[in-house]
């Protein structure tokens, strides 16, 4: 049992000194290196003005209550039913898709941008007069490296520079 | 073992206790009795294999009565895992009171607890009556799963 | 000051390092616990509650919330209850899809469990492991889902992705790499003497109080109980698949740890199977697939990725009633749905795997000493959001 | 100022104030930490500390630190018993620091020398654990309590095997007398003359200063931060600076007894106190560095389970080394 005990001690400081000597990492730098997120990302969501046909679809099945209907000023007319448009609100998107997946018209498409931070709370609404000027670009002070994920069947994971 | 062979079997041994039987196939079989009766019809469950509980549903339903399903099957005996009983029984709306099956399902210990806390059911005999489990101590007023309880939405519209 | 002897109360959380969202009140005396209460409830959320204001549809990412690390289980569970109330089936390729997903998630799922363990008794090696060994893993379920954790892929009548291109190669290497890596954690972890003597022997369940206690999943297998949804009420594509229900017969914190482990292994051939036998066909129920415009349809063919018809966002499903139990990392999830025929369930109970597993921490800490307490609560693989629902 | 430089290189000020006193202890405190947690990422793949100066790995990460410990308010809670909170951990520290004093750099640069040099530095090592204790009644704190008694059980389970087996040496060596030890390695090293005692003293200054397996009266998952829960600070820099010295003073004295302390060096650099300070330093380093390296691991042991090993294993296998040495002093023919 002893000479047991101490053959596994031995195995555990070796395995450790493998890893202390050799071994990978599996860091990303962030925020050095910033992810490319793969094709069918669920990200922050773009708005097409024009082929949307205002149904409402997008609002209804939103879980959150982000997704909204709001009343289209440049188009409402006085006097009339007030013509309603979607927009979000970041402050409480969960980014399931559901909107995008039931848009019947493809005006809702999903983006690979993730970096939901905003100096106000109000900036994180988005009506859809802002809704359609498309999403923010994320500012960087240092403009970062983008990579990619790369799986490995040595490293489990690696991180490449994509052009 | 076939579903309409186990729903016989539990019909032949509820008889006495006044239970319906009924089911729905392919696995679930429904028990109901009275509440006097429940804590019995558990005991015989249990010796049929049906050994532990695996949710206590109560159910809402306002000014007429609460619905309490015990979800229960097998870990013993994994051919009769295959299937679900459910043991109801109903209590009046004014005085949502029934004994404890703690005695005979030890696993309904943090259920019940958690029906007494959420839905003002009063589990008689279960040591942790007048707890609060997930709601805060301080919590006053109706319990939040009955439906007086209104949760209110905002409706598609900004 | 009196020199009379008492019992210590401890009050370990809600803010320690090692409580979790949740209070354990433990009486000890001297190094050995007295009595300890698990004091739940800090994170509790209402999903039932918001379950019966809530669409169906809504409720999929809803149930995901409470168990981060084990959505796929919940969404599942959640979405074959209301399958069974629709009365629809989804197609072969769906199941396929849902048990992939499935199999995905309980591997990361059990590295989550077991890292949190490692940390608890010190292990701070056995954490980054494994929380970097689950990277890969949630890289693949977000090359099929799109997101990282809160999947919501799976909806009724089948499932919102195809299989990405070249999909099966990344599988294969990461299936790869964690079996180069499972001697290591032998090495290093699993057989270290110091977490052998931590474990070994450390909160004991025996078989009769597993069964009597109604705990579930790993907790439950690691006393000798074989009992596991996929096989008691196979699921999804489980019927067609070749695997073995893992058990342990000691009932210790190890074994509890040993079957997550070989559980892993177990999925890594699970979803070895899966990608060999998927058939080919559609990926949503054919009367969900009629409903949607033509030229999406085309659409959704060249892309694999599913637009919802527009039934979805009011989806009635017919009055009745019906309980679905999963198999997900953590142990057995519970549905029961009673519907009445409208928009929104009338009663969702919810039952999760730490929900029944809370009641091990009354029962097993008894009798075991102060260090032990972090020891069990890891062996558990508990979660308190996901008990507190 | 060639005043001021012959003042420092007197060795009664040098030993004191530089090596192996406090400026290079808290040099090595600055490098060591880094090094810890470097050591600790390599193993659990990731990179650990990086971004304070970038290029050099994060090198001086606890050059930050410590600002942050120095200008961080160290809360005192209503509750502790203030004299005794806020003095322990200077105590503790200095404590720690003050068996340096005593130990040799080189056969003939040293603060002062007695034949009793040994007993002097083992007896001084012995008093920081109280402040442990100590520090655990005056926070007022279950959590700290524990912690306290926990370091109360862990030393009386560790100082009887560690002193015996240090003494062993000075039982193969005829001496007490750190510098007559040292010398009397010129040719074989005490770690191959009597390993069971090398082996046993290192397993116990590591449980004495608190590294992993045996990181029990901090546990950090079980009782916080032990003794030290309430400390924030420069207080808390103080006290979590204390075992990293008691490290590094006791690695000395396990290099002197067992790894030949400063030999081998040429003779014609025996005087030159340069050289022989710096393999000593070295050495010992290195026994430091291991015990910074067992954090990636190593989980840490239950209570009873240190005190197991402390009284069942550890205690017999010193007793055996005083019999090596015995054996192998009659062996020899004596000293």
């Amino acid at each position: 049992m002893a000479v047991e005990r101490t053959i596994r001690h031995i195995k555990a400081l070796a395995t450790g000194a493998k890893y202390m000597l050799g071994g990978h990492r599996l860091t990303l730098m962030y925020p050095d290196d910033i992810q490319e997120f793969p094709d069918g990302y669920r990200g922050m969501i773009e708005y097409d003005w024009d082929t949307c046909i205002k149904c409402g679809l997008c609002a209804m099945v939103c879980p959150a209550d982000a997704m909204k209907m709001y009343v289209s000023k440049e188009e409402s007319e006085e006097g009339k039913r007030p013509v309603r448009r979607p927009g979000i609100n970041y402050t409480r998107c969960i980014f399931c898709g559901f909107c995008v997946d039931i848009c019947p018209t493809n005006s809702l498409k999903f983006t690979k941008v993730h970096d939901v931070a905003f100096y106000t709370f109000e900036e994180q609404i988005y009506p859809p007069e802002r809704f359609r000027e498309g999403i923010p670009k994320p500012q960087y002070d240092k403009e970062p490296r983008r990579v990619r994920a790369v799986l490995d069947e040595k490293r489990g994971i690696r991180y490449e520079p994509v052009e | 073992m076939k579903f309409e062979e186990l729903k016989s079997q539990i019909e032949e041994r509820m008889k006495d206790l006044g239970a319906e039987v009924s089911g729905k196939e392919p696995n679930v079989v429904d028990v109901k009795v009275p509440r006097e009766r429940i804590v019995e019809a558990a005991k015989r469950l249990k010796e049929m294999g049906f050994d532990h509980v695996k949710a206590v549903t109560a159910i809402d339903y306002p000014n007429e009565r609460f619905e309490i399903v015990y979800v229960s099957s097998s870990y013993s005996n994994l051919e009769l895992a295959y299937f679900i009983v459910n043991l109801r029984t109903d209590l009046p709306y004014d005085d949502p009171k029934m004994p404890t099956l703690l005695e005979v399902w030890p696993s309904v210990l943090y259920q019940e607890h958690e029906e007494h806390d959420l839905m003002g059911i009063v589990f008689e005999g279960h040591p942790r009556m007048g707890e609060r489990l997930l709601l805060p101590e301080s919590y006053e007023g109706i319990p939040p799963l009955r439906k007086e309880f209104k949760v209110k939405t905002e409706g598609i519209n900004a | 000051m009196s020199l009379e002897e008492r019992e210590l109360e401890v009050l370990i959380g809600p803010q320690h390092p090692a409580s979790g969202h949740m209070r354990l009140v433990a009486k000890i005396d001297g190094d050995i616990v007295v009595e300890l209460r698990p004091n739940i409830g800090y994170v509790h959320r209402s999903v039932e509650k918001l379950a019966e204001v809530k669409k169906y549809l809504q409720i999929i990412p809803l149930v995901e919330r409470p168990s981060l690390a084990d959505t796929t289980a919940n969404n599942l569970a959640y979405v074959m209850a209301v399958e069974k109330l629709l009365g629809i089936e989804p197609p072969p390729r769906a199941q396929y899809l849902r048990t992939l997903l499935a199999e995905i998630n309980r591997i990361h799922s059990h590295f989550y469990g077991m890292g949190i363990h490692g940390v608890m008794i010190g292990s701070s090696t056995a954490y980054m492991w494994c929380f970097g060994d689950r990277e890969p893993l949630i890289e693949l379920a977000q090359e099929l889902t799109g997101a990282r954790l809160t999947y919501s892929y799976i909806v009724p009548g089948g499932v919102r992705r195809d299989l990405p291109q070249g999909f099966e190669d990344k599988v294969e290497k990461v299936m790869r790499y964690l079996e180069n890596r499972m001697p290591d954690y032998f090495d290093l972890y699993f057989n270290n003497p110091v977490t052998r003597a931590r474990l070994e022997g450390v909160g004991v369940l025996t078989k009769e109080d597993a069964i009597k206690l109604g705990v579930t999943g790993p907790n439950l297998r690691a006393s000798g109980v074989p009992y596991d949804v996929r096989k008691a009420e196979p699921y999804a594509a489980y019927p067609e698949l070749d695997f073995d229900v893992i058990t342990e017969e000691a009932g210790d914190a190890f074994a509890r740890v040993m079957v997550r482990v070989r559980e892993i292994q177990e999925s890594i051939k699970i979803i070895r199977q899966v990608l060999k036998k998927i058939p080919d066909g559609p990926i949503l129920n054919e009367k969900y697939m009629k409903m949607i415009p033509p030229n999406l349809r085309k659409q959704v063919e060249e892309t694999g990725h599913i637009k919802f018809p527009g039934v979805f966002a009011n989806l009635r499903v017919p009055a009745g009633e019906a309980v679905a139990r999963v198999e997900g990392g953590r142990g057995e999830v519970v549905f029961h749905i009673v519907s009445d025929g409208k928009m929104s369930p009338y009663r969702m109970r919810m039952v999760t795997p730490s929900f029944r597993n809370v009641i091990l921490f009354e029962h097993l800490t008894k009798g075991a000493r102060v260090a032990d307490i972090p020891a069990i609560y890891g062996s558990l693989d508990y979660f308190p959001p996901e008990a507190d629902r | 100022m060639q005043d001021l430089l012959s003042i420092i290189m007197e060795p009664y000020v040098f030993v004191p104030l530089i090596f192996p006193g406090i400026t290079v202890a808290f040099l090595l405190l600055l490098v060591i930490i880094w090094l810890e947690r470097k050591i600790a990422a390599k193993v659990q793949l990731r990179y650990g500390p990086l971004y304070v100066l970038k290029p050099l790995g994060g090198a001086i990460q606890m050059v930050a630190d410590l600002l942050r410990y120095l200008f961080q308010e160290p809360i005192i809670p209503k509750t502790v018993d203030k004299l005794a909170f806020i003095m322990t951990p200077a105590l503790l520290f200095g404590t720690a620091y003050l068996p340096t004093i005593a130990i040799p750099v080189s056969p003939t640069f040293y603060a002062f020398r007695s034949d009793l040099s040994l007993l002097i530095v083992l007896a001084l090592s012995t008093l920081a654990p109280i402040f442990t204790v100590v520090m655990g009644w005056a926070s007022n704190n279950k959590f700290s309590l524990i912690g306290g008694i926990r370091e109360g059980y862990i030393v009386v389970s560790y100082e009887i095997p560690m002193f015996l087996s240090a003494l062993s040496m000075a039982v193969l060596y005829g001496s007490l007398d750190l510098v007559e030890i040292a010398e009397a390695q010129k040719g074989i090293w005490g770690i191959f003359l009597n390993p069971v005692a090398a082996i046993t003293m290192l397993v116990l200054m590591y449980m004495s200063t608190s590294k992993f397996p045996f990181e029990i009266p901090e546990a950090e998952s079980e009782i916080v931060a032990g003794a030290y829960t309430e400390y924030s600070g420069i207080l808390y820099g103080l006290v979590m600076g204390a075992s990293y010295v008691k490290l590094y003073v006791l690695s000395l004295v396990f290099t002197i007894l067992f790894l030949g302390g400063w030999n081998p060096i040429p003779g014609f650099m025996a005087n030159d106190p340069l050289l022989p300070g710096v393999l000593l330093f070295i050495k010992a380093f290195i026994i430091i560095v291991i015990g910074a390296f067992l954090r990636a691991v190593y989980p840490r042991f239950r209570i009873d389970q240190a005190m197991d090993l402390g009284w069942k294993t550890m205690l017999p296998l010193s007793i055996i080394s005083i019999f090596i040495s015995l054996v192998e002093v009659m062996i020899m023919g004596g000293a």
